[in-house]
């Protein structure tokens, strides 16, 4: 635990973002702004099938085509060597497929040409041979004794012990706390429903790119749009086989990401084609590429079952969770069991997941990966029943939350949290406390737990002579964090925000930092921020009593002044200081690196009011609000858009996102016109309530914000549905369709 | 994108012949919104693009009480939604016109674009069909007026001949007692393709007591737009309400030949039909009333 | 002595206890004194030398990369978790 | 085989040349010809509003206008706003009130809110949510958005209910001295 520091100034504050001028104006540079003296344009080859056998592949014409300056397969990777040649041959072929491919978008071959039509032309003339084999696209299907078998090396995964016959089954794993049997022979009610949800996709605006370009003593630089410049580096220097010191990943600004840049998909490729050409080389998706062959969330089956007693205790909860991993393993699964039922005291519960292998794109994570469809069936269950027992839905919720030292069905023991606040807060909200009237209208709530990660973070600070300090940190900005971070160095060192300015480092730059995901960039790297701030103090100290001929025990730093209490002589502000260091020995430099092992924790609690149309089943969202403890607000005005922005995704996610697929395996809606993710028609004002339970191991108190806003919206309006019309759907998006049918109309 | 030629010529006659030229292997280009996304996925395989926006022909709005409206091809919805005598006279067309993307694709999207992409959702070619519109086609021939009713053959395909180019669309001048209305179910507020579709057109009795004259026609529930023909019989004589409404609604849902698809399955559109016919009808109606009250007839 | 909680689906080789104590000052020393009073334990949460990478450790609830190198205090309670991920 | 093509136009206010192929879009001449990279590339089919610019007084998708259209015609992008040290009033209240986040969006949106204002000085709120439907964000939720675009039709500015909007003026204040120095370099 740590001080949480109070009487702030900078912190809670709302200035501009850093970035934001450049972003109006149009000079805000991206990865695919890109350019470079002679660059070419680099395109991969995609797989038109599910699953088949690749017999050959044939690139002499394309080679040979004018306009064309490489063509790379995975012939072109390094060899592979000795004992790691399983885990290794599934990491390259996901980059480039081999021997097989598992999905239709799977890359294969790629090429470098002068300009995108002749690329294209040389992709035409690539000759690929197959033997088609049968897909499994259905989950369920997928899990058959008699399926079609996607890796023939595959054994289940289990804390009971590792299978024995080739599955599609990843891993499975199996939770039991007190005895559920019992739990539900207490109950007087209980509810048991089947839930399914489609693969959905983060829809970052700005699709993938990735420009490589090789200097002539062997060193790599990488200009990339991505959440994490190490990672991107870890991937690029596994697959190619090079030293990390080779290789210098720059970080763009982000097109958006909500976990989708976490893995690396074209920079490998790009690499390998800037190497065969001799050219930079740049690669970017298109958006149908980005669709079909970068990593949505999983589809999934759940079934849920949950009982309470008359007086509105919740006495068992089991869920068996199937979550699909699309070609390799690797689903959320975990993360949605670890969430969906932790905002409740249950005292008997079973948790049961599957990790299962099927022929579509890789899932990765999206914004509180693979917890938002487990957060809807946990969460309409309990809305069903407290409708059936007769219990306002936010009432019922207080009498079964979680509490300081809780402990959840897998375990979690709960600390430090806001539940009760933030459910107190909805209740007495002025959306809640304000009457829904109106025909065929409805009002549902919808809560949700989630934690930040916190892991590695680096931050460099150096004090310039003029009294201004100059930060780089490791962590990618992807939502507002240079300015945030920079907030709360400014805070430590007591200067003004416009002293202090925060810019994204390269892996040359910069210690290593992980990935800006997991809601963790603004608490872990705020932590690295204060920490190189406290470096930068003590070493200012030290000059300072260098400076007057002190012991450094005696000078005192207190709201950017630096002193010896009760000598007024000795008195310095940061600037004056600042100016006098060049002559004092060079200027200081502060490091701050962190391992940050304390994972926080949020709720999050929404309220959707919406109106059915009877007759044809459209919604209309009339009024929405999220109320969530945020432990301390660095930037509420950023807090608000991270709420407003998961939330409008949830808002997607809950009523018309959803990939489609055929049986061959084939997406059909490839297209942001046949995807649909919610236009600015189609939400209302989002309001937001920002409740701060300080979180004591942030040195402000601060929690991760991001990642809870996504979870709560399709259970809040699934029950705003029930309440206006009657129909409970139970599968995801919840469609006009699906509510016609539910209501027996169609 | 496979390379093309461009042209724009100036006069109907000069992209008459450089259609004729080149056959299949060249198409109009309009507001471009359906043809350069075809182009890009690999639909067809074009060696030219003939950019028909600089026809003076085809990019003029006519009205006169008595001729009616001739609407040029390539006029771009949001010029024809900002058009005071369209606004005034035909505010059934500007139904569908209206909805036809956001803003950015309003200001390209044409009238000629969408009734030659021959979509089976296109709202625009239901709403003409409602009004009794005819396309006015150019070609190698001369000129000639199909009605819109008939000009869709398949999903993509239509009934013009290599060479030709639709100039204008053209409306007959309001009935009094008349009225149109379009209306379409999409699950998002708006910037959607149209599950299903309905457009009508009615005209009333002096005193507005029974219905003279109607037309129906739908989208997104057959291979092409789709003219209702037995609609019109199950409201001649009809007084307007529910029951007739009732009636069409059944015809137009016999008519329907919906399919299953990612933006809907069948039954849902059966079922849509019912509800968007009445819809529309309600729509037309009220607005028939108001010809009838001597509004809108002006100017 | 650190508290394990041992895994439902391990249960069948401790006779059936949820909970059990072990010495050790790391996660590695703890489960290889486990190994040696149940045999198979180290098996089912290992692939060679390193956790299973479809768990998670957490020790008295926090998680760190450490691994089976996370230290483990006098009163300490491990846990083993399927993993979970951020985005 | 098609030849290139000089196409003439005038380029947010400046009379311009350059040379393109027909069947390049008028994104990529912006693009990759012309290096106006404020327009950017989401989905290439008209759907996103990312590339949105405005043609002859009229919002476009760029990605669905060819370049050899544009000769003889005006085109305004993002860059013809204004340049970093006199926003517009549109663009200022773009930061004022932190209506991006990723910032892929922006300039698509505030061509087609610019567009609209050009248009309908006084737009409801149902107008202006309409009028950008067709510009999606995936950040914003487009509460901030819309919010920004309001304060700039008079009369109707509402601050947002949590937050003490900051006045605009003291905001670009801070965002000058904060604005990197390597800005004030290259401008």
């Amino acid at each position: 635990m740590v001080e949480i520091k109070q009487n702030l100034i900078v912190v809670g504050s709302r200035p501009a973002r850093v970035d934001a001028v450049d972003k109006v104006i149009g000079r805000a540079s991206y990865a695919t702004d890109v350019r470079l003296p002679g660059m070419l344009v680099g395109r991969v080859l995609r797989s038109p099938y599910a699953h088949a056998r690749i017999l050959s592949i044939d690139t002499g014409r394309a080679e040979k085509l004018p306009g064309v300056y490489g063509v790379v397969t995975a012939a072109d990777l390094p060899p592979l060597e000795g004992d790691d040649a399983v885990g290794e041959k599934a990491f390259r072929d996901r980059e480039l497929a081999s021997d097989k491919v598992l999905y239709v978008g799977h890359p294969i071959a790629a090429v470098a040409a002068r300009t995108p039509e002749i690329a294209q032309e040389a992709l035409d003339l690539i000759r690929v041979e197959y033997d088609v084999l049968t897909p499994v696209v259905d989950v369920l299907a997928a899990m058959k004794a008699d399926a079609p078998i996607l890796h023939h090396d595959m054994r289940t995964r289990s804390l009971a012990g590792t299978g024995e016959k080739p599955t599609n089954v990843a891993a499975h794993f199996e939770q039991v706390k007190g005895d559920p049997g019992q739990g539900f022979a207490e109950a007087d009610v209980i509810v048991d429903r089947e839930f399914r949800n489609p693969m959905v996709h983060q829809c970052y605006l700005e699709p993938h790119s990735s420009t490589a370009v090789w200097s002539d003593n062997g060193g790599l630089t990488l200009y990339v749009t991505t959440q994490g410049t190490f990672s991107v580096r870890s991937h690029v220097v596994r697959l190619l086989r090079l030293s990390m010191s080779q290789v210098k990943v720059v970080p763009m600004e982000v097109g958006g990401a909500f976990g989708g840049k976490n893995s690396s998909y074209v920079d490998g490729v790009a690499a390998m084609l800037a190497r065969k050409a001799r050219r930079p080389v740049k690669v970017t998706m298109s958006r149908p590429e980005t669709f079909m062959a970068t990593g949505p969330n999983s589809g999934s089956v759940l079934r849920v079952k949950m009982g309470a007693t008359r007086d509105g205790h919740l006495t068992a909860a089991e869920a068996t969770l199937i979550y699909e991993a699309g070609a390799y393993p690797g689903s959320p699964v975990g993360s949605g069991s670890h969430v969906m039922f932790a905002p409740y005291q249950i005292p008997n519960g079973r948790l049961e997941g599957y990790d299962v292998v099927v022929n579509k794109p890789v899932v990765s994570s999206y914004r509180a990966p693979g917890a938002t469809q487990a957060c809807f069936v946990a969460e309409q269950v309990i809305n069903e029943l407290a409708g059936t027992l007769g219990f306002d839905p936010i009432e019922f919720r207080l009498l079964n939350s979680v509490k300081e030292g809780s402990e959840t069905v897998d375990g979690t023991v709960h600390r430090h949290i806001g539940a009760i606040e933030v459910l107190q807060a909805a209740k007495a909200s002025p959306h809640y406390t304000t009457p829904l009237e109106g025909p065929n209208r409805g009002r549902g709530v919808g809560h949700a737990f989630w934690g930040n990660w916190g892991a590695c973070s680096s931050v460099t600070m150096t004090v310039n002579s003029d009294g201004t300090v100059s930060m780089v940190m490791g962590s990618v900005d992807i939502t507002g964090t240079r300015t945030s971070i920079a907030m709360q160095a400014a805070e430590t060192l007591g200067l003004p925000l416009d002293r202090v300015k925060c810019t994204m480092g390269d892996t040359d730059s910069i210690g290593y930092s992980d990935t800006s995901g997991g809601s963790r960039t603004t608490v872990a790297t705020g932590h690295a921020a204060v920490k190189a701030a406290h470096d930068v103090i003590d070493k200012m100290r030290e000059r300072a009593a260098q400076i007057w001929e002190v012991d450094v025990q005696a000078v005192v730093f207190d709201a950017g002044i630096f002193h010896v209490p009760d000598d007024l002589d000795k008195t310095l502000s940061f600037q004056a200081l600042a100016e006098l260091l060049p002559r004092t020995g060079n200027v200081v430099i502060g490091v701050g690196n962190v391992d940050v092992a304390d994972w926080g924790s949020c709720f999050g609690t929404h309220i959707a009011d919406v109106e059915v149309d009877p007759e044809t089943g459209k919604v209309t969202l009339l009024r929405y609000t999220v109320v969530q403890d945020v432990g301390k607000a660095i930037h509420p005005m950023q807090v608000e858009g991270q709420l407003q922005g998961g939330a409008t995704q949830g808002i997607g996610w809950a009523l018309y996102e959803g990939y489609e697929f055929d049986a061959a395996g084939q997406m059909l809606n490839p297209t942001l016109l046949d995807y649909k993710i919610p236009t600015a028609l189609d939400v209302p004002d989002i309001e937001t309530i920002l409740v701060e339970v300080p979180y004591p191991h942030h040195p402000f108190g601060a929690r991760g914000v991001g990642e809870n806003p996504i979870m709560p919206p399709p259970a809040a309006i699934a029950e705003a549905i029930y309440q206006a019309v009657g129909a409970r759907v139970c599968d995801l998006p919840i469609t006009p369709a699906r509510i016609l049918e539910t209501l027996g109309i169609i | 994108m496979k390379p093309f030629a461009y042209e724009a010529p100036t006069s109907v006659d000069q992209a008459v012949t450089l259609l004729a030229e080149k056959g299949e292997r060249a198409r109009p280009l309009a507001g471009g919104t359906d043809i350069l996304v075809q182009v890009r996925r690999g639909f067809h395989n074009l060696d030219l693009l003939v950019d028909v926006k600089r026809i003076p022909e085809l990019v003029r709005i006519d009205y006169d009480a008595e001729e009616g409206l001739t609407l040029g091809a390539a006029v771009s919805c949001a010029v024809l939604c900002e058009h005071p005598t369209l606004q005034a006279h035909y505010p059934g067309l500007l139904d569908a016109v209206s909805i036809i993307g956001g803003a950015a694709i309003q200001g390209r999207a044409t009238l000629g674009g969408n009734l030659c992409n021959a979509a089976p959702s296109g709202d625009a070619i239901a709403a003409m069909i409602a009004l009794g519109g005819e396309a006015l086609v150019a070609g190698p021939e001369g000129r000639r007026l199909v009605p819109i009713a008939s000009f869709c053959t398949a999903p993509g395909v239509t009934a013009l001949r290599p060479g030709d180019l639709v100039v204008a669309l053209r409306f007959a001048p309001p009935k009094p007692h008349s009225g149109a209305a379009y209306v379409r179910f999409v699950p998002r507020g708006e910037m959607d393709i149209a599950v299903a579709g309905a457009g009508a057109w009615v005209a009333l009795s002096p005193g507005g007591t029974t219905f003279t004259d109607a037309r129906i026609a739908l989208s997104a529930v057959a291979p092409t737009p789709l003219y209702v023909e037995r609609a019109a019989e199950a409201l001649a004589g009809q007084a307007p309400g529910e029951d007739a409404y009732a009636r069409a609604a059944e015809a137009a849902q016999e008519a329907a030949k919906p399919i299953d698809d990612m933006r809907g399955t069948a039954a849902q559109r059966q079922h849509l039909v019912g509800v968007l016919v009445k819809r529309a009808l309600r729509a037309a109606v009220a607005r028939a009333g108001a010809n009838h009250a001597g509004t809108g007839m002006e100017a | 002595m650190a508290t394990v909680v041992v895994p439902h689906l391990m249960r069948d080789l401790t006779g059936g206890l949820a909970r059990v104590e072990a010495p050790g000052h790391t996660v590695r020393a703890v489960i290889d004194a486990l190994e040696e009073r149940y045999p198979g334990f180290r098996s089912r949460l290992c692939e060679d030398d390193a956790l299973s990478a479809v768990l998670t450790i957490a020790v008295d609830g926090k998680v760190s990369r450490l691994g089976l190198m996370q230290p483990v205090g006098q009163s300490s309670e491990i846990r083993f978790l399927p993993v979970i991920e951020g985005g | 085989m098609t030849h290139k093509q000089i196409v003439t136009a005038t380029i947010n206010g400046e009379l311009t040349e350059f040379l393109c192929e027909p069947h390049q879009s008028l994104l990529s001449c912006l693009r990759d010809v012309l290096s106006l990279t404020g327009a950017k590339e989401g989905c290439n089919d008209g759907n996103c509003g990312a590339c949105s610019v405005i043609l002859d007084g009229r919002l476009v998708n760029s990605c669905l206008v060819l370049g050899v259209e544009i000769e003889g015609r005006e085109v305004t992008t993002v860059e013809g706003l204004a340049g970093w040290q006199a926003l517009t009033p549109l663009q200022e209240a773009f930061v004022a009130y932190d209506a991006l986040q990723c910032g892929y969006c922006t300039p698509g949106m505030l061509m087609a809110a610019k567009s609209l204002l050009d248009r309908h000085p006084n737009p409801t709120d149902g107008e202006i949510r309409a009028w950008l439907a067709g510009n999606l964000c995936r950040c914003t939720g487009y509460d901030k958005i819309i919010r920004a675009v309001r304060a700039v039709v008079p009369g109707t500015a509402v601050a947002p209910k949590t937050a003490e909007a900051p006045e605009t003026a003291d905001v670009l204040q801070t965002v000058l001295e904060t604005a990197s120095v390597d800005q004030v370099k290259e401008a």
